[in-house]
């Protein structure tokens, strides 16, 4: 098999499925605003592959990095290796709202079909079910970015009709004090640069409509039809723009995960050979 | 203040943090925070603490879990990978024993940043038409806590106006971020309090001039004419720091650029071991109740904090196993 | 912007500021101003500039002088103890040749701090009962430029507040500083742009960020990867400069901490000679008309340029006469 | 003579006089806040006599250095030897606007009777007979500090009733949009923290009275007399409140200045001997 050839069944995970999706969102000399995990894992890959000029943004300061050694966390020393600057949190914020940034991967427990995330509370606010870590830059990055995209797993309580708290805004909004929905544009008015461009889930691949703001499905995972993955969604998923099957891993994005970028599998474990 | 010695003990430091304080802290999320001093709060039980971050994590998962303090205001509290959310906030916050305000980590910073340059409030443009904002969740206005009486708390969550200069729209003007008292944990302190930190210095500088008294915990007390042959290396001018302890190891389990990485194993057990209140006191019991920061240090042994122990060539650890190889 | 190579001449950097750009500059007062690319405006005529600066200088007399500037909009003009006050702004000013525009020095620098941060205004607490605040001293407003047709110019000068978080009183809204194209003169640029200032790095960061283009002008283009061997060194990120121009003592007659002193002599003869238009041009015939910057060092001669060059020990020049002894 | 004897007439200058006059305002321990020129040598003084604990901040951005050699410009690269950090004027001003500056030393073209100075014109604002450098920070560090120190050259026209523009707050200033004087106080709020002090003039040594904030004259320089100062002024002085004569300088600090601190006669020329 050749370095170029997409990886057959059993090569790879779902998780790097998922990383190759999300390298494949960026373009090269793109501004990128990456948290902690597989998303910084999906930059880096981008990094080595087709987008060798990006420039990463760490939340905590670290600007146009190029690590060595995978962080685990925005705070990580390992971040600042060969960077351009290295400072602090406000630094980073204020770039971002400038408008510097071009794209921004988050993290999300709920979405619903605006594209509305939730990462701070099960239940209600108010008499939490759980209360999780709260927004962190999730709403921050999905504000300032011109695009967004989600990494999320997929389940039928996490793709819902409303989210119980609306930590990072989509295209659909509240505007306050009533809490009637408007769109992001609209609210937005002068700070306006975009939004949420895609979900990668463990099931496909998600876009959304540029009118609506609702998201529909645009490629599906190995193994998942269109059909069992609206059944996946409580709301009413649009399935008629499928372009098809989620592209797979090729040999060589494999190698650069698993060999380059995270040998030492923090966050992308490698397929157990039996 | 004045130039008479600002060297103090651990306790000491503790002391000056009163029951009731508006407290604060260096770092970012599991790295550079101050826990020598947090584990010295607990053992001298400290109560009504209202801690104020830019972003919160382990040293207030400790402080909220013993039972220390009464409101949370911030944006995030985990343990990045070693731990998923914070578990001891999370079960206070349903159990309703404590008052909890969210705002976005972008407004945090610039409530800091306010704060640290005399500006009542900063505007920004972030997290509109999110349950951030939502009116009904302003917490400590519901606790009636906005009524003045305390005058570093604001009287409101939030304000919005348009942009009259530019018809940019909405914006969000947010609050100062004031503080009674910043702890900050650093790698180098001079004897005049010039602090200079290692790597990334996160929201360190707003943070100390966000509150009224500054104690920097440093790995090292160094002389203050070495750190002023470089002054542009150095990020806290020493006038803004009011007291300084010397302490080794004083920020683990977190990580100190340079000095040594995040202990994980002891996160991820302390995120095990903790969901529940009989799991935190067992936890506190082992290893803050009736141990020092030398029987603390003993007690983790050489040879766990030279695994952590940073490589003086990259700043970071190659020692440590981090992943599943 | 893309990573072609960032590369330009000072020709070429001077065609991209076109007439009738609001401009603004590195530097403080006498110190590290784009002096080379100030004299190549001069040779190419520019027209109808808006100078927007935190405070101005020689630089701006220059430009000032040559009639290049519609509206000068800072709070200062002078050259220190080489010439008392902006000679050429004042007759500009006396013969309403020019629109000015005072704030106050603070103000000047939070309002790039806005710019820079995204902000579209940003509250202060300074200069409250002068006449920097009196409205009838609103010179944009009175020459009809605040219609809104200029994204960048604010409809207002000044708005006001009172604090309603915590009961500060009156607040001072001041909006951000808004540039077409910046200009930097810096000790050393990476190819890729990323800027290593020597000493105080004034308000460079913020002004580099407040432009939509940014051009730097740096005494030496070094290897990307030197710079980046030690990020908390570098001031900004190469993804914030447009261009890159290499010119060895481009800031003469301003000062350049560790490359050369400012050349008092050269500044105290401008500020002799062109108080009047015809002094003004006589000097730029000598000085600026017909040659270009290796020409300029030639005129200058080896002498003086070693006698300005800074030790490297100090970083500044131990050669140079600074007073009567 | 020895080092602690007050000077003999003919040893020292008027501007030997007023620098020592302004060192004397600074006490130790605190963060003082200094132009270049005479302040600068004024505040360098102090650091070497009776207030070895003061912080310099430079407006530029170098907080608490000691330079060996005296800046020209708060600009200068002398300025950062032996400073605590060297950073930008945002920081500078940020931490003045905090309150962390106890003095401001400042100069001045025209004062009136409340401590309102002009830096910015002579004449009307609209139509000026002579524009001059304008406020730099002159209205911040008065703003921002608890005490400012004026020094400034007497002539009848520079005291004068009504200053040409209010470039810098004194104790009654102008209240906008109408232009009616009130308090300091009152229209600061809490932003208040004090105001001018002091002006050291080429005449003499000036307060401020507490309630009415009114100038008047506390020592005369040797040579002068109240009620000649009292005619160098348009506005009527208070000479009431005279405590004596400005102190002389001391051979010590004459040395200091001369020796130490500007050999180079950049600031202060030297008593010319016969």
């Amino acid at each position: 098999m050749s370095e170029k050839d997409f990886a057959k069944a059993g090569d790879f995970t779902l998780a790097d499925l998922m990383t190759v999706a999300a390298a494949r969102e960026v373009n090269d000399h793109e501004v990128v605003f990456a948290g902690t995990g597989m998303p910084m894992v999906a930059i880096m890959l981008a990094q080595k592959t087709h987008a060798p000029n990006l420039k990463l943004i760490f939340e905590a300061g670290t600007f146009d990095g190029r690590p060595d050694v995978l962080p685990t966390s925005v705070g990580d020393p390992r971040c600042e290796d060969g960077a351009s600057r290295a400072s602090g949190l406000v630094e980073a914020f204020s770039i971002a709202q400038r408008g510097y940034v071009d794209l921004g991967f988050l993290g999300g427990a709920e979405v619903d079909e605006y594209g509305n995330v939730n990462t701070t509370v099960i239940g209600d606010y108010l008499n939490p079910d759980l209360r999780l870590t709260g927004s962190g830059g999730n709403p921050d990055i999905n504000s300032f970015a011109k695009r967004t995209v989600f990494i999320m797993v997929h389940e039928p309580r996490r793709f819902t009709k409303n989210v119980s708290y609306i930590t990072s805004p989509g295209w659909r909004v509240k505007k306050w004090p009533s809490g009637e929905f408007i769109s992001r544009k609209e609210l937005y008015g002068g700070a306006y640069r975009g939004g949420p461009s895609a979900v990668i889930s463990t099931a496909g691949v998600f876009r959304f409509n540029e009118d609506t703001g609702r998201m529909y499905l645009d490629t599906y995972h190995p193994g998942k039809t269109p059909e069992e993955i609206k059944g996946m969604c409580q709301f009413d998923l649009d399935i008629s723009r499928v372009s098809g099957e989620t592209p797979l891993p090729t040999y060589d994005q494999l190698r650069i995960i698993h060999e380059v970028l995270d040998p030492e599998e923090i966050f992308l474990p490698k397929v157990k050979k039996a | 203040m004045s130039d008479r010695s600002k060297r103090i003990t651990l306790k000491e430091a503790a002391e000056i943090v009163k029951d009731g304080t508006i407290l604060t802290f260096s770092g970012f999320t599991i790295w550079r925070r101050p826990m020598a001093l947090v584990y010295e709060l607990i053992r001298q039980k400290r109560k009504d603490l209202h801690l104020i971050e830019v972003n919160s994590g382990p040293h207030s998962e400790f402080l909220i879990g013993a039972g220390c303090v009464k409101i949370w205001e911030s944006c995030w509290i985990g343990h990045e990978l070693y731990g998923k959310y914070g578990a001891n906030l999370a079960r206070k916050v349903k159990e309703k024993e404590i008052i909890y305000e969210d705002y976005s980590h972008a407004e945090m910073g610039f409530r800091f940043l306010a704060a640290a340059s005399g500006m009542p409030f900063i505007a920004c443009q972030t997290s509109l038409g999110t349950d951030i904002h939502n009116p009904e969740y302003d917490m400590m206005g519901r606790a009636g806590l906005r009524n003045g009486s305390n005058p570093k708390i604001p009287k409101k969550k939030y304000e919005w106006t348009e942009d009259m200069f530019f018809g940019e729209g909405r914006q969000t003007l947010v609050p100062a971020a004031k503080a009674d008292v910043a702890v900050l944990a650093v790698q180098q302190v001079g004897e005049e309090g010039t602090v200079r930190i290692g790597g990334q210095y996160f929201t360190d500088p707003e943070v100390c001039r966000a509150a009224d008294i500054t104690i920097v915990v440093a790995e090292e007390i160094v002389p203050e004419e070495k750190l002023r042959h470089q002054a542009q290396l150095n990020n806290i001018p020493g006038f803004q720091v009011d007291y300084i302890v010397e302490c080794p190891y004083g920020a683990h389990p977190t990580g100190m650029f340079g000095y040594y990485d995040v202990d994980g194993d002891y996160l991820r057990n302390f995120y095990a071991t903790t969901r529940t209140q009989e799991g935190f006191d067992a936890f506190a019991k082992e290893w803050i109740h009736g141990l020092d920061h030398d029987a603390y240090l003993t007690k983790l042994g050489i040879p766990r904090l030279l695994t952590l122990q940073a490589s003086r060539a990259l700043n970071f650890s190659t020692r440590i196993k981090r992943g599943a190889k």
